[in-house]
Formats: C-alpha cells, sequence, structure tokens
C-alpha cells in the first residue's frame, strides 16, 4: 500500500500515523507539505492530527485552504481514500469533503484518554475488518471534537449508513455518559456517500501497539493494507 | 569598590542597589546609557546572574560517566548508549502564572522546550511542578484552572506528549504559586549545539516571531518579591504562539541537520540581552548588532525595548557565511523571518546601533565575569522534635484511609493529567497516574523514565533532610519502573535570600541534594533558580523540585503500579518503624503540621533502589511501587485502583511493630511494595543482598480490601472518593 | 479603511463557551443572566479606498474564511 | 435588554489568531490587507430594566469574567 500523509503547519501526530501505517502494511508512507500542489500517486491519503494554524480562528479552516486540499478533494472525487483524523477530520468537513463542524467539546476541556467506540457499520474499506457492534477502546485527544451538524444532515447521515463510530461507555452503552465530548447523536466519525472518506476525531493510530495499550485501531490499518495492497 | 560613588546617578538604577551600580561605573569609565543600564540590570538580575546561589549551587556534583554536559549550558546533557543522547532542564515560570496564569504557564511550557532544542534535541516529553495554595482561598481554583489550561493549550499544540507531573496544595502558595516545567529532548550524541559563538565576521542572524514590547524587565520581575499593589504593577504579560514554536522546533531541527550552525542560542529571559551577550561572552568575542533589522511587530520601539523584549518564540545563531542562504530558504519553508542583524567582532565589545546611533558600547566580558557574586547571610533551620507514634492519636484504619486518599495532596489528578496530550508521537508505555512516566525511543528498544519530585513541608522542616528526600523519591521512582536513575535537573523555589532563614533553607536543601546526589552517583546536569517566592514577607514552604532522568535498557521490560492477579505475594521491601513527624496523616487526620520529617538513609536507597531494578529486570515483579506521601496503606490502596482488584493486609506480629496507625500511614523512607506471582523467590532474593524485606499480603480476584481478615473498603467507594475530590473542588469554578 | 467583523453562531447551534460563560456568571451572584452566546470580533486594516469594493472584498472573506456558514452569521461594518 | 460586550486584546499584545488569519487572507489573495486582531464578543441577555444599573452589572462582569484586564480591553453597548 502506497500512502501519502499531509503535513500541515501544525500536524503533530503525522509520525504516529506513518508507523501505524507501516506496522500494518510494512511500508513507509510518504510525507507531503501542504504547499505542494501535486500529491504523489498513491492508495491512500491521510490527514493527520495536529494543530493545524495553532487551530486559530476554527479549527482545521485555514489548512482547508491549503494548497494540496484541491489535490486531495480531486482523489477523493476519483474514489481514492482518505481517512483525517482528529484535525484531519476537522479539516475535511471545513473542506467540504465531509459535512458538519467540530465545535469545542462540551467540557470545554481537552480531553486525552482511552474512549469506547462502537462500530457502526462494517462495510467501508476502512471498517470491514470490524464487526458492526464491536467495541473498541481507542484514544481520543482533542479540545474540539463535538460533531455538530443539523438534524437533516445528521438524519441523512443515519439513513445512509454513513455513521462510522460512536461514542460508548467501556460496556459498549451509547448514551450521554459515554459521550466523550457532546457530539451530536454521539457520532465519532462518518464517511462521505461513497465511503471512501472516513473521518474520525479518536486516533486509531495510537492504539495499533501492544505496548502501549490498546490495539483496537490496528484493525483498520490492517484493513487499508489488505485492500490497497 | 573601583570607583567612588558617583555624584550623579539616575533616579531609577532599574533594580541594581547602589553598589552594582558603582560596579557598572568601573567597568564603563563613565555613566551608562540607557540601554546600557538596562542590559546591565537584567543581565545581572538574580535570575539572570543567579548572585545569591551561584556559591552555592557549585556544591553540588554535576559530572558522571554519562554526563556530556553538565550545567552552564542551555540544557544538560547525558549519553544514553547507542549515541543517544538526553537533553532536559526544567524552568519555573512562577511569578507571570500568578499574574496570568493561562499566559504565564504556556509561556513557561514554550521557553523551556527552546532550551532543549537549541541544543539539537526533538523534545520527546514534558512534565510540569505545580505548588498552589490552600484550596479554600479564593484565588487557587482559578489559578489551578488558567495554569492547566495554559499548560495543555502549550504542550498539547506543538505536539510533545506531557506525560507527568506533581500538584500540591499548601497556604504557604497562596500569594505564590509555583510552576516548573521539565522538557526532555533526544539527541544524537554526536549533534549537539552549543552556543559558545566562533569566528570573527560571522553573521548572527535572528529566526522565529517579530519582536514586540512584551515582558520587557520579566527578569528583573522574577527577581523581586510580590506586594500589595504587584498586580497594578503589571508589566506587559507575554502571550505564547505554540503554533509559531512548532513551526520553529521543525526548522530549527530542519538546519541542525546541516552543519550550517556555528552556535545557537535561544532568547528567554532578558531576550536579545542574554543571549548576545552570552553567545559573544562564552566565546570571547564582540559583537555587534544593528537593531533597526530586527523583526519587530510594534512601532517605534527603542533600542532599550528592543534588546530586553522577552517576545517568545525567538532563537540567535551565528551562522557560517556560506550556510546563509540555505538558512533563509529552511526559514521560509516554515514562514518564519530569518534575518541577519549583526556579525562577531575581535573587540570584546557588544555594540548596538539604533536609527545609526550607538546606542551601547561596552564590553562584554565583564557582564558576566564582573557580576556581582553574594555570599548572603545565612541561619540554619531549627531542628524539629521527633514525634513518637504513641503521642499521635489512632483513627480507624479505614476512614483515614479515604480522608487520606480524597484530600487535597493525594487525590487523583486526573482531571490534570486528561487536559494534557500524554500520548502524541506514540511511545507513551506509562502514562501519569504511576510512579514515573515511562517513554520509548525511536528505537523501539530502550527507554526513557521520567519523574518530577519535591515534599515542601519536610524541606521547611527540615531542608537538608527534605534536600535529600527530594532527590531519593524521584531516585525510588525511577528505579520502581525499572530504570536506571541517570541524573536530575533542580528547580530551586525559595524566598527572599536576603533573609538568613530563607538562605537558611536554601543552602540547607542544597546540601541535603549534594549528599543524595553523590551517594547515588546520580549528578546535576542543569537547573534553575527561583528566589524572592514571597508576598508581603510571608514566604513559601521552601521547594527544591527535583527532575529525574532514568534509563530503561529493555523497554518492555518494566511494570506499572498496578495490581496484576489474583492471589499473588505482595511485599514490602524496606523498613517501617513508624514515621509520623510532617506524615500527611500528622496534617490530615490531626490538623498538625509537626515534627522532624522521616531521616534518609542514602546507603539503603541505594541498595534497595538497585535491588527493585534487578528484579525488574529478571521479570520477577509484577508491580512496584514506592511508599512516599501517606505511607503504605495509601500505596496499596493506589495499586489496588490501579489494577481494579483488592487485597488481603496482615499485619506483621514482630516484637518491633509500631503501632498500627504508625504502620500503616508513618512515611519512613527506603521503601517499595512489590508483587509477584512467587513471593519466595523475592524475599529469598532480596534477604541474598541484605534488604528487609516482608511478605505482607496478597492481591484479590474482588474488589475488597482486608486487614488482618476484616473488611476495610471497597475499591468503589476509595475510587469515588479518590476521584471525585478534585473534578468537584473544580467544579465550583466561575 | 478598517472593516469590523461580527461572526456569530446561528440560531439553534450549539455555543458551549456561551453556556459556560452563563453559568459561570450564575455563580458569581450576577441574577437576572438570560441567554448568552459568545461569538468572534475581528479588525481588519484594508487598502481598499473604495467603500463598495471594501465591502464587497470583506465579504468574500467571510464566505472562504472568517465564517462557517453552516454555523455561523457574519456581519461586515467599515469604518475610516 | 441585551449587552454587547468586545473583549479585544490592548495594543502591543501579541494576537496569534490575528496574524494567523491576516497570513490565510494574504495566501488566499486577498490584496492590501494590513494588520488583523481577533477579539472576542458576546451578547448578554439582561431582565434589568434599569439602563445604567445594567450597565454596571455587565462592567462588573467584564472586570470579573469577561475580559483578562491584563492583556485585554473591553466595551459595553447597551441595546432594546
Ligand atoms: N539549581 C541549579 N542547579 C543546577 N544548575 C543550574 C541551577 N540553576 C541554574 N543552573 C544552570 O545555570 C545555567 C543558566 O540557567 P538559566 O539562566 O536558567 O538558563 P537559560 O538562560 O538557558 O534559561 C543553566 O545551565 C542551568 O542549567
Ligand atoms: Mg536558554
Amino acid at each position: 500500500m502506497k500512502a501519502a500523509v499531509v503535513v500541515f503547519p501544525g500536524s503533530n501526530r503525522e509520525h504516529d500515523i506513518v508507523d501505524a501505517i507501516e506496522r500494518s502494511s510494512g511500508q513507509k508512507a510518504q510525507l507531503v507539505w501542504h504547499s505542494e500542489r501535486d500529491l504523489p500517486k498513491v492508495d491512500l491519503i491521510v490527514l493527520p492530527g495536529g494543530f493545524s494554524y495553532g487551530d486559530y480562528l476554527r479549527t482545521g479552516a485555514i489548512a482547508a485552504h491549503s494548497p494540496i486540499m484541491s489535490e486531495v478533494k480531486k482523489r477523493a472525487g476519483q474514489g481514492v481514500p482518505v481517512l483525517g483524523v482528529c484535525n484531519g477530520f476537522q479539516i475535511l468537513c471545513e473542506s467540504g469533503l465531509l459535512p458538519g463542524v467540530l465545535l469545542t467539546n462540551a467540557s470545554l476541556k481537552f480531553i486525552c484518554r482511552n474512549v469506547g467506540l462502537k462500530v457502526e457499520h462494517s462495510d467501508s474499506l476502512f471498517t470491514r475488518r470490524y464487526n458492526a457492534g464491536d467495541v473498541l477502546s481507542v484514544p481520543v485527544a482533542h479540545g474540539m471534537g463535538n460533531y455538530f451538524a443539523d438534524p437533516k444532515t445528521l438524519d441523512t447521515l443515519e439513513g445512509e449508513g454513513r455513521v462510522a463510530f460512536r461514542y460508548c461507555t467501556a460496556e459498549g452503552e451509547v448514551n450521554a455518559e459515554g459521550n466523550a465530548n457532546g457530539s451530536a447523536r454521539n457520532i465519532a466519525g462518518i464517511f462521505n456517500a461513497k465511503k471512501n472518506v472516513l473521518g474520525m476525531m479518536p486516533h486509531p493510530e495510537n492504539a495499533t501497539d501492544p505496548k502501549l495499550g490498546s490495539i483496537s485501531g490496528k484493525p483498520l490499518f490492517d484493513a487499508l493494507a489488505e485492500a490497497l495492497a | 569598590m573601583a570607583t567612588k560613588p558617583a555624584a550623579k546617578r539616575p533616579n531609577d538604577l532599574m533594580g541594581l542597589s547602589n553598589d552594582e551600580y558603582d560596579r557598572v561605573l568601573a567597568i564603563l569609565g563613565r555613566e551608562p546609557s540607557h540601554t546600557e543600564l538596562g542590559i546591565f540590570s537584567v543581565m545581572w538580575s538574580e535570575h539572570c546572574s543567579y548572585k545569591s546561589s551561584k556559591k552555592w549551587l557549585k556544591t553540588l556534583p554535576t559530572t558522571g560517566d554519562r554526563v556530556i554536559c553538565g550545567p552552564g549550558e542551555n540544557a544538560g546533557v547525558i549519553d544514553i548508549g547507542d549515541g543517544d543522547a538526553a537533553i532536559f532542564k526544567i524552568e519555573s515560570h512562577n511569578h507571570p502564572s500568578y499574574i496570568e496564569p493561562y499566559q504565564g504557564a504556556a509561556t513557561g511550557v514554550g521557553g523551556i522546550m527552546r532550551d532543549v532544542f537549541t541544543m539539537g534535541a526533538r523534545p520527546i516529553a514534558n512534565l510540569n511542578a505545580l505548588r498552589f495554595g490552600d484550596p479554600s482561598h479564593p484565588k487557587t481554583r482559578q489559578l489551578v484552572s488558567g495554569v492547566v489550561h495554559g499548560i495543555g493549550g502549550y504542550g498539547n499544540c506543538v505536539g510533545v506528549p506531557t506525560v507527568g507531573g506533581e500538584t500540591n496544595f499548601h497556604s504557604s502558595y497562596n500569594g505564590n504559586c509555583l510552576v516548573n516545567a521539565m522538557t526532555v529532548g533526544l539527541a544524537r550524541a554526536d549533534r549537539i549545539f552549543y552556543s559558545k559563538a566562533a569566528g570573527p565576521g560571522n553573521p548572527v542572524v535572528y529566526v522565529g516571531a517579530k519582536t514586540g514590547r512584551d515582558g520587557i524587565h520579566g527578569a528583573t520581575m522574577a527577581s523581586a518579591e510580590f506586594n500589595e499593589d504587584a498586580e497594578e504593577k503589571r508589566p506587559t504579560v507575554q502571550v505564547g504562539d505554540p503554533f509559531t514554536e512548532k513551526l520553529l522546533i521543525e526548522a530549527c531541527l530542519e538546519l541542525m541537520e546541516t552543519d550550517a550552525i556555528v552556535c545557537i542560542q535561544d532568547m528567554g529571559a532578558a531576550g536579545l540581552t542574554s543571549s548576545s551577550v552570552e553567545m559573544a561572552g562564552k566565546g570571547g568575542l564582540g559583537i555587534e548588532l544593528d537593531l533597526d533589522k530586527v523583526p519587530m511587530r510594534e512601532s517605534g520601539m527603542s533600542a532599550y525595548e528592543i534588546m530586553l523584549s522577552e517576545s517568545q518564540e525567538r532563537m540567535l545563531m551565528v551562522l557560517k557565511p556560506e550556510r546563509q542562504a540555505m538558512a533563509q530558504k529552511i526559514f521560509e519553508k516554515y514562514e518564519l523571518d530569518c534575518v541577519t542583524i549583526g556579525k562577531l567582532t575581535t573587540t570584546g565589545h557588544l555594540v548596538l546601533k539604533r536609527h545609526g546611533k550607538v546606542e551601547a558600547d561596552m564590553p562584554v566580558q565583564p557582564i558576566s565575569e564582573q557580576a556581582p557574586q553574594y555570599d548572603r547571610p545565612w541561619k540554619p533551620t531549627p531542628k524539629k522534635p521527633v514525634i513518637a507514634a504513641q503521642d499521635v492519636p489512632s483513627h480507624d484504619p479505614a476512614t483515614a484511609l479515604k480522608t487520606l486518599m480524597a484530600s487535597p495532596d493525594l487525590a487523583s489528578r486526573r482531571w490534570i493529567w486528561e487536559q494534557y496530550d500524554h500520548l502524541v508521537r506514540g511511545h507513551t508505555v506509562q502514562r501519569p497516574g504511576g510512579d514515573a512516566a515511562v517513554v520509548r525511543l525511536p528505537d523501539l528498544k530502550k527507554g526513557l523514565a521520567l519523574v518530577v519530585d519535591c515534599s515542601p513541608r519536610y524541606c521547611a522542616a527540615d531542608p537538608e533532610v527534605g534536600g535529600m528526600q527530594a532527590v531519593v523519591e524521584t531516585y525510588r521512582n525511577l528505579s520502581a519502573v525499572g530504570a536506571r536513575p541517570i541524573a536530575i535537573t533542580d528547580n530551586m523555589n525559595f524566598g527572599n535570600p536576603e533573609r538568613p532563614e530563607i538562605m537558611g533553607q536554601f543552602v540547607g536543601c542544597i546540601e541535603g541534594m549534594r549528599l543524595a546526589c553523590e551517594a547515588l552517583e546520580y549528578p546535576v546536569v542543569s537547573g534553575n533558580v527561583s528566589l524572592y517566592n514571597e508576598t508581603n514577607g510571608q514566604a513559601i514552604l521552601p521547594a527544591p523540585v527535583i527532575g529525574g532522568v532514568g534509563l530503561l535498557e529493555d523497554v518492555d521490560l518494566t511494570v506499572d503500579i498496578a495490581f496484576k492477579d489474583a492471589g499473588q505475594a505482595i511485599i514490602i521491601i524496606g523498613e517501617t518503624e513508624g514515621w509520623l513527624g510532617q506524615s500527611l496523616y500528622l496534617r490530615e487526620l490531626c490538623g498538625r503540621e509537626e515534627g522532624a520529617p522521616p531521616p534518609v538513609a542514602l546507603g539503603i536507597e541505594k541498595r534497595h533502589g538497585g535491588l527493585v531494578r534487578a528484579m525488574i529486570e529478571g521479570g520477577m515483579l509484577s508491580a512496584c511501587h514506592d511508599v512516599s506521601d501517606g505511607g503504605l496503606l495509601v500505596a496499596l490502596a493506589e495499586m489496588a485502583l490501579a489494577g481494579n482488584r483488592g487485597f488481603d493486609l496482615t499485619v506483621p506480629k514482630e516484637d518491633d511493630t509500631p503501632p498500627l496507625h504508625a504502620w500503616l500511614f508513618g512515611e519512613d523512607q527506603g521503601r517499595y511494595i512489590v508483587t509477584a506471582a512467587d513471593g519466595e523467590a523475592v524475599l529469598q532474593t532480596a534477604h541474598r543482598v541484605g534488604a528487609w524485606a516482608f511478605r505482607i499480603g496478597q492481591t484479590r480476584a474482588d474488589g475488597s480490601l482486608t486487614l488482618d481478615g476484616r473488611a476495610l473498603i471497597s475499591i468503589k467507594d476509595l475510587r469515588a472518593a479518590h476521584e471525585g475530590w478534585l473534578p468537584s473542588y473544580m467544579a465550583q469554578e466561575t | 479603511m478598517k472593516a469590523k467583523v461580527h461572526v456569530t453562531l446561528k440560531n439553534g447551534v450549539l455555543d458551549p463557551q456561551g453556556k459556560a460563560i452563563g453559568h459561570a456568571l450564575d455563580t458569581l451572584g450576577f441574577k437576572g443572566v438570560g441567554d448568552v452566546r459568545q461569538g468572534k470580533y475581528i479588525e481588519i486594516e484594508l487598502a481598499e479606498k473604495d467603500r463598495a469594493k471594501a465591502e464587497a472584498a470583506v465579504k468574500q472573506m467571510c464566505e472562504k474564511l472568517l465564517a462557517n456558514t453552516v454555523i455561523e452569521n457574519y456581519t461586515v461594518e467599515l469604518v475610516g
């Protein structure tokens, strides 16, 4: 699998993603600086976590206008899988590749801990190594992960099976207690209509090594590595 | 002094004493210009010159097999094998954090990171040591909130995990909180960058953010005590920009991959002044700066303002002339300024020009070499009586445990560390909450164990014992995760050194630290001094915060504090005499802050540390935790909570077993609790090296805690008490 | 010329910051505080001398960058 | 009554957000953009009917909570 990880000024989890991809595919992803206008020919594009432009103005807003993003949009349109994690998800929303926005956490605090995550759909390139209903333990690390969209958009997402993950308790209950940041309908990750774009707030890349706690995130990268080999 | 006091002297000596001003006159042979006086003022401030502390700091051991660079540079450097080096330092931002908690703490984190990456290291972990006033003091909550938010705000954004720290509350910090930040970085041992200038004619290059009028005279502020109107006379507070810092880190590290840099120095306290003077001074050279070239974000700045500005996220470097263009390109990529503002000269003078006029022309070397040094009078702290366990009331163990576990100094700090990204970079093997954080190195084999510690109440009661204890506690914490303690950095937080009692605390703590560092072969490689932590004559409890760094050759062997399995032997290593003087039991349950603190036996610390490490390396232990604040039962409770499993505890029935409350809550030093599937093997190994070891119980399958067969408390109740305090305290935040 | 831009959350969009401020004011003992909403206020120095052109430009800035029109409204005011 | 509060950074205080916005506008091709500063805009619904009293109360809110007067200025405007 050939993957490109886009680095924006202020990205900070690009190496975490590179490592996770390497653990699953044995291949090193290529880092691409945001000011490039061209992307190499790759099987997967990743927008990593971090604080692009310091999260100033609105999270992801300034990065969404980076030169590289027109190419990312084009490739996404051609069906190339795009994964946005945390700040990557925020950028995908701001650039219009995914609907909705990410607001400040309901607690108004940054939150870093493992959360329960329920897999909603396993019929995507990203989630096919999971079963719907699986409960994962994956870290979050964000201050603005509170997913918001108007009710109609939310209904569309649900109706089209585009909710990828929901926050839940350790026991798998999707409820207020299990909602890490106040997200609408506990949504932690969503697909685009063609399901080749996934945006999610939790960090599957930080749950791919048994030495560091959970390996709940590894099947996601395994699935990509297998499908895009 | 060489000259008589001049007849004419400025009304405002900018914090210099009359004697110090005379010294300036002697050095210059004339009256200083406004800018020159400002430069002397900041360079000779306590913060930059260490004029009260240097004499004593010099007594600390600073060398060792693994020391590559000790104190004197931006940070200390140790050899961690395979050509790798760890670079680290701790620094205080106490005064700014009290005035503006968010920005004060944030810029503290930014500043200490620059000290580390300026030497060529990629920052891989941050830690912080915090001291706040009494929880009931009206300012405390807001300070906790602002400081924690600021540390997270900065560290999270730059993508350096904040993996550890410590937080205490005490009324002595009501008017002076402490915010000490530590950064640990990683470099190749043969790619370390220093601040000594070389090569007259070489360009002096300014990189990073633009200069504004931020924090002018911050260094002097950090060298004066607060009084009632301090909050009125606020100097402009520095505002941090972590986004720019992140770019600066990447740009500097990228440039450091090349051979362009002759020397480099961050602009920290006293900004452009200290960086240019230190670089030139170390190289025995002169330096000439055209201040018009300094990137500025405000108009009309004077030479004085430019030189004293403490704007953040800036660095100064000397480049090889032929590499300027390349450097320029790297900084352009990161959209940062990179401007040649002057050159090195052979004159030995610092020459500053602004609008074509020479605003300063002064010899560099005397600024540091003839800086005032004081041997301040000091008074030893009177010894406190030893408190006998019999004279301390005994409380019901379950109630006492619950009270302690929910007390401000022992309650869970989860509310704090969950606001810190402690996972970014993907190498955090032991997260906050254990004895020491463990961060894996990129080779995936080695690990660094990191910790900060200090028990100010011990230091106040007996500075020498307290200083010693702070060092050994870090040693124990590192050993408890299986790491070999290598070196420390220290942050000396004290009151006004012009008072002999305070100076006595300083001298005592340093002496205790010296003894401990020598005995444990655990040298000091960097540090920071923060004096005048005093408001209206009310000094803080002395806090020599120690940052310890240990090495794990095989990171996979580390153990944490969590109970793992049912039926495992619980063994205590180290003798329990039941020392209650200065204990949290005495304070929280009896309302008494009294007595002599527990003595420290350095030989035993060394032996027990080595023993525990050897057993961890040999895979004999399933969990390990040192016994410190709160004593034995608190340590056991923490292990139970971490593993979510209870224990059965049996009190030894020996002749010399102390009274129950003293056995459970005494704070005797040199102790560890370990668990093992094979308890016999642990006891034998311990006894073989002459260590005191005793089986005191076993782990349970369920969540109950029992003492001599009687139910004590359930994990659920214990957790509610322990986890509940801080969040509910902070929930009353406005 | 200077542009003063106000960016506010649309009705119906959750405003955790505003809510927290309202709560804090209440805790501080301020009575009779109803809804609190927090928005952004941005000042932009412009070289443009022509009012109409300036206004058009700033509106574009809002559409493109300063506001996320999914959740936010904006207003532009020119002074000087 | 409604209070409109503007909280802005004092002159000379670094404004990283404003800087980043200015830079982004530039990258987006907007020409002639000078200094950009970002502040907060807060709207507060008040039960108080008396203008003077309302103003005094909101000023207190600013001093105590809404503005960090070490680095920020504020203005209060009442409508309705
Ligand atoms: N308490 C201390 N123990 C050991 N070294 C210290 C101590 N205080 C300061 N130092 C050393 O003195 C030097 C100057 O410190 P400082 O002025 O804080 O450095 P910087 O200007 O880089 O922030 C550093 O090398 C620092 O490590
Ligand atoms: Mg330095």
